[in-house]
């Protein structure tokens, strides 16, 4: 029972990259999360329709419909590009762990963006005329002065957010990461033994979950030092 | 120019394919795979591909091949092609022992045969087409793997399941299959199940499917394909005719 | 150290707000050393008129000298104007420094913190003289030892003289406050009218919106009254407090208890 | 491609339309009842004593934690065998229901929204300023006329955006239905690609009504926010922050 | 209007949070009419000293009295007390109103449901009566115009002048003002006194927390300074304005500007 029909080291195979997957996406959500919220801030129209299409239709679809079309139909895409430049047939094979990562990323930028925006506006606005009173250019002001404010409005969404990401993990299946849930059907499937192998999924990813929670909370009260009376 | 093939199967059929406690694939279609190369003379890799991804995969040229006892039928020639059948399995109805349905008789649907029934099968399978279309007062449950629909039947909250013999004569035998048993003939009605489980291929890759019918002809004329067929079923045959 | 180029100039500043007319036409010399306390009811346009100043808000119209030169404005198609060269007005801002009513302290950065910000980030100063500088101002407004606290922690007086120490690292020319008193209590308005004192001493040209009648008559230069966007009333506190020439002043003055 | 979507949408029409029917009943369902639930899950969870507290917090804790699927699971396939293996049970009346996916997935949905939705109004309920309700209790009012007419009013204002885009993850997550045997709209998308091998068709159409059925959402939401917020501080008035911070 | 009970009497209250003590003992007596002023430096305990009146705040000892009932409270094991009896609490709150100084209307009402709510689902009065008697209240206090306003669409002044409005809807026997004008500009502060005073003419029992030394002259019938959580003064007006008897009470009052 406890080394799990033998499959428990599996198991924790399949945990070890749903971890790597989590932290991989991470820098990619940010980073998506940040751009899409300045285009919706953007002083210019089409940069706003941009960022605005971008979260309603990713929003919008449920995240498996998602992966798939990036999954399948990324790879197509650049394979008719190769083909149209090289001429001939080849395959070009993206590993399916970094079409999940593309994926994911997407998915859960979209999302950041929503909570990047929100923390932007929740920035006093008297705190960014006092910066622009000092002669700070507008690059200065977003640097010096939103950036560091912005983790603290923020932390609580993206703390959301990497749950989020970290039960989404278990949709990357479809396209063969072997994470815990593929791992847990698989096992599940074969030994004939269904709600151990679920029991032990929900139980990694509570402790998953768990972690991640902690360290949020950690930086959340990192982040808010200057904020909250001792 | 195919020196290489990469081949996709499920892993989660057994005893047709499925993902052993090292993490290797085996069963009836993996088994079948490596031999077809082997005969075919080209080096083969297997990859596992959840079900939902398989064709998505094989038309994005993951893989070029998918053996994963998926039946050939019309609405799926639409789309990607196969090779000439490689395996069939007559259907059969499995409940508790004592239970009868005769849902297949004289080469035609009994249609009241199931009326008032609670009847599970696997979602991705021409049984599960063949029950929705012909038994409109039955009750049909979709389940994503044969496994949950057995569960469901231990439980109770299904009356019976239509599957592949091939898949259950095992389950009837083992203990979790106590107090169960076939309800019904076997049976395999070409216009419903077609004719068999065939390998997938890319429309464009009409080469492949000529090296891999060639390979198949021969392990059935020099006896590798009976061989391996014995060792996962000993009394049902794979491929009859 | 007073010269003949004034300080700080404005002339006919017109600010509206889409159909509100704020400001109807403002002109103000202050020479260095200057004290001008802004006085005026509620709505007046006090507040409007400092931002003004310093380009926060986009007067429609009217020119801003600071130490004689002129911000550059162009306009714009739709009649009004915006500021031509983004360089030049960032670096007349570090001449300008602005005491927020609300303080705005950055709240991410301690007190010291601050106060180094804009001298190291926008005027290059290296960080060890720019934080010797802070603390000597510290020292002066009184918060020396709570240079490491966040704004956060700190009481309002407290907040009220760090922002003060802030806008006075910069070296301004000319410094904005804007009501720095409205929300303390009586005894910190003593002393953050302490500190303004000591600045008015030390020869610092201030502009003052203030309703410490008590600080305008006390300590500034020369006092103005707005009313209803427009200048009622200039002159030295004595003449303006005790020889009021409108009758807006007069019921102004009459108002407060 | 397009003469394939013009195949599926024309084959199978009905089947997504049922699903789409399937779809929405689950969802309003989950919503209503996951809401109903919430509210006292959430006045619990601020409650100062840690033994009315620890409930909820574990319940919301394990059902934010986890996966849904592996909750679907555990629900149908963990408790249904557990209560289906009662002596009996399958003669009994209620067996009915029992035996049906039905309730399950609906159980399990109402307490997944439940879980979602109380941390959100709990986060509501703790963000109504202070003064308001010192306010309330200034004046004599008791705790429940405090939660009734003062602090419920002013949550829904605070968490109605959060609440928007929860009601639009348990659209999403109804689309799991489908491995424990319900058709809804993804189920029957699914039960398509089976059977003809057209995947981006398939998606793409469920895809599509999934899109229409979030941009209603969205604009209805939207709506009733707009009414919500009818005391803030007006557009026009948006831009005057540093005024407001400073008198107000 | 006078009778022998006094309107409100406190006792030897205490109150310490944690390890700071901020009330050390103060006993009060308001009489029917009286109006008195609670002066005294930033941090001695006014707040404080209103909200334990009420309860908002729980003091650790000390009995308050509320037209001659007495607030029952209870011992807890810890040395520290709590209201005994929910019910009575709530009554008494209703005979006690209070005006906070940063107003705390609820925002997701207009001006008039902010002053009927607490009489319709406090006090149980016809929705009918208790419009009627809030427009009267709201001529009263110059709000009438705005009554179909939310709190976040008026300004300061009109903000506290409602909720003055709704501590008087429930027709209490004392009200308790902190600050009430502290945030106000002179206009506005002259508006709100002026309302205040009225409210002293009608004879109201009245304790009001104030640092506007002319309010606390002209209009209270007597005036308590407090120092670190003791009394240090009290007395009619006349007396501790002008023949202070401690020395704290006379830099208090030379800090005034
Ligand atoms: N951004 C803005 N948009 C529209 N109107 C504005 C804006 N800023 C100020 N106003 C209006 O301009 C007028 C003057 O405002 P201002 O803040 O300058 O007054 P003030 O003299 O500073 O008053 P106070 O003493 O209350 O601070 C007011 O009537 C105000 O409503
Ligand atoms: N909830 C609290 N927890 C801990 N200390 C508190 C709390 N409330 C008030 N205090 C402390 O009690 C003291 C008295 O506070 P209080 O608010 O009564 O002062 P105050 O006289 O009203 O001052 P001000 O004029 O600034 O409003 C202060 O030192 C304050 O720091
Ligand atoms: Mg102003
Ligand atoms: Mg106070
Ligand atoms: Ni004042």
């Amino acid at each position: 029972m406890f080394d799990l029909y033998g499959r428990g080291w599996q198991m924790l195979e399949g945990g070890l990259v749903t971890v790597q997957l989590c932290l991989t996406v991470l820098p990619f959500m940010i980073i998506l999360g940040l751009l899409g919220a300045s285009a919706k801030l953007s002083r210019y129209k089409a940069l706003r329709i941009i960022g605005e299409s971008y979260t309603v239709i990713i929003r919008g679809i449920p995240e498996l419909l998602v992966i798939l079309l990036i999954y399948f139909g990324g790879t197509i895409a650049i394979q008719n590009l190769a083909e149209l430049i090289g001429g001939e047939a080849v395959r070009v094979d993206i590993p399916a762990f970094w079409s999940g990562v593309a994926a994911l990323a997407l998915v859960q930028g979209a999302f950041a963006s929503e909570v990047f925006r929100a923390a932007m506006q929740s920035i006093p606005l008297g705190q960014i005329e006092a910066a622009t009173a000092c002669g700070m250019t507008p690059t200065q002001i977003f640097i010096r002065i939103k950036l560091p404010q912005l983790w603290r409005f923020a932390l609580p969404g993206l703390n959301n957010l990497f749950q989020v990401l970290i039960k989404d993990t278990a949709l990357i299946s479809v396209v063969g990461v072997e994470e815990i849930l593929r791992k847990a059907a698989v096992g599940a499937g074969t030994e004939k033994a269904p709600f151990t192998f679920y029991l032990v999924a929900m139980a990694m990813f509570l402790a998953f979950t768990t972690v991640s929670l902690f360290v949020f909370n950690r930086l959340e009260k990192r982040a808010s030092r200057g904020i909250a009376r001792a | 120019a195919w020196e290489k093939v990469v081949i996709a199967t499920e892993g989660a059929y057994p005893p047709f394919n499925y993902v052993d406690k090292d993490g290797n694939l085996q069963g009836f279609d993996v088994d079948f795979a490596v031999k077809l190369c082997e005969t075919a003379g080209i080096e083969c890799e297997i990859v596992a591909q959840d079900w939902d991804g398989i064709i998505p995969g094989l038309l994005a040229k993951k893989y070029d091949a998918i053996i994963a006892q998926m039946s050939i039928t019309e609405e799926r020639k639409r789309s990607i092609d196969f090779t000439n059948y490689y395996s069939t399995t007559p259907a059969v109805f499995v409940g508790k022992e004592g239970m009868s349905v005769t849902a297949w008789k004289d080469d035609a649907v009994v249609e009241d045969a199931l009326d008032g029934l609670v009847i599970g099968v696997q979602r991705s399978t021409t049984h599960s087409a063949f029950l929705e279309d012909n038994f409109p007062n039955a009750e049909i449950r979709m389940y994503d793997t044969q496994d949950n629909a057995l569960l469901d039947l231990t439980a109770g909250r299904i009356d019976a399941t239509l599957a592949d013999s091939g898949v259950l004569v095992e389950w009837v035998k083992s203990d979790a299959g106590k107090g169960y048993a076939f309800i019904s003939d076997t049976f395999a009605p070409k216009e419903f199940f077609g004719e068999g489980t065939g390998i997938g291929i890319r429309k464009e890759d009409q080469e492949l499917k000529e090296i891999l019918n060639k390979a198949l002809a021969e392990m059935l004329a020099n006896g590798s394909y009976q061989e391996i067929n014995k060792k996962y079923f000993e009394e049902i045959n794979l491929h009859p005719n | 150290m007073s010269t003949n180029i004034p300080a700080l100039k404005v002339e006919g500043m017109f600010k509206s707000f889409g159909e509100h007319e704020v400001l109807k036409g403002i002109d103000l010399t202050a020479n260095t050393g200057d004290v001008i306390s802004i006085i005026g009811s509620s709505g007046s346009g006090k507040s409007t008129f400092l931002r003004c100043i310093n380009l926060l808000e986009t007067p429609n119209s009217g020119a801003v000298h600071v130490h004689g030169e002129l911000i550059k404005m162009r306009g714009l198609k739709d009649g009004s104007q915006e500021p031509a060269d983004k360089k030049q007005l960032q670096r007349i801002r570090t001449k300008l420094a602005m005491v927020f009513q609300s303080f705005n302290l950055w709240s991410h950065l301690t007190i010291l913190e601050n106060v180094i910000e804009a001298p190291v980030h926008v005027l290059g100063i290296p960080k060890k003289e720019a934080i010797e500088r802070a603390d000597a101002l510290l020292h002066k407004v009184g918060m020396y030892e709570r240079r490491d606290y966040y704004p956060g922690h700190i009481s309002g007086g407290q907040q009220q003289r760090a922002a003060i120490a802030r806008a006075l690292a910069i070296e301004p020319e000319v410094l904005l406050f804007d009501e720095p008193t409205s929300a303390l209590d009586p005894e910190l308005v003593g002393e953050v009218l302490h500190v303004m004192t000591g600045l008015a001493e030390e020869g610092r040209t201030m502009l003052v919106v203030t309703h410490e009648m008590g600080f305008a008559k006390g300590v500034s230069s020369h006092v103005m009254y707005l009313h209803q966007g427009r200048v009622e009333e200039f002159g030295a506190p004595k003449e303006v407090f005790e020889n009021p020439k409108s009758e807006r002043m007069k019921q102004f003055l009459q108002r407060d208890f | 491609m397009f003469e394939d979507l013009i195949y599926v949408l024309t084959k199978y029409d009905a089947w997504l339309w049922q699903g789409f029917l399937l779809t929405l009943q689950l969802l309003v369902v989950s919503v209503v009842f996951g809401t109903l639930l919430a509210i006292p899950l959430a006045i619990a969870r601020v409650s100062k004593l840690i033994w009315v507290q620890a409930l909820p917090f574990a319940f919301i804790y394990v059902f934010r934690g986890t996966p849904l699927i592996a909750q679907l699971f555990m629900m149908y396939y963990g408790c249904g065998q557990l209560i289906a293996s009662i002596d009996g049970i399958q003669d009994h009346w209620s067996w009915t229901y029992l035996r049906d996916p039905y309730w399950y997935c609906l159980l399990t949905f109402v307490l997944n929204t439940a879980a979602y939705m109380a941390e959100i109004m709990r986060g509501g309920i703790q963000n109504v300023p202070n003064g308001e309700i010192e306010a309330a209790r200034a004046c004599g009012m008791a705790p429940a006329t405090i939660y009734r007419r003062i602090i419920f009013p002013r949550m829904w204002q605070i968490i109605w955006p959060a609440y928007t885009n929860d009601v639009i993850f348990t659209l999403k997550a109804t689309s799991l239905a489908s491995t424990v045997t319900m058709m809804e709209l993804t189920g029957a998308a699914r039960k398509i690609v089976a059977r003809t091998a057209l995947p981006y068709e398939a998606f793409i159409s469920a895809g599509v009504i999934y899109l229409i059925i979030v941009y209603v959402l969205t604009f209805g939401f939207k709506g009733i926010e707009k009414h919500l917020r009818r005391n803030e501080k007006r557009k026009e008035n948006k831009s005057l922050p540093a005024k407001a911070g400073g008198h107000i």
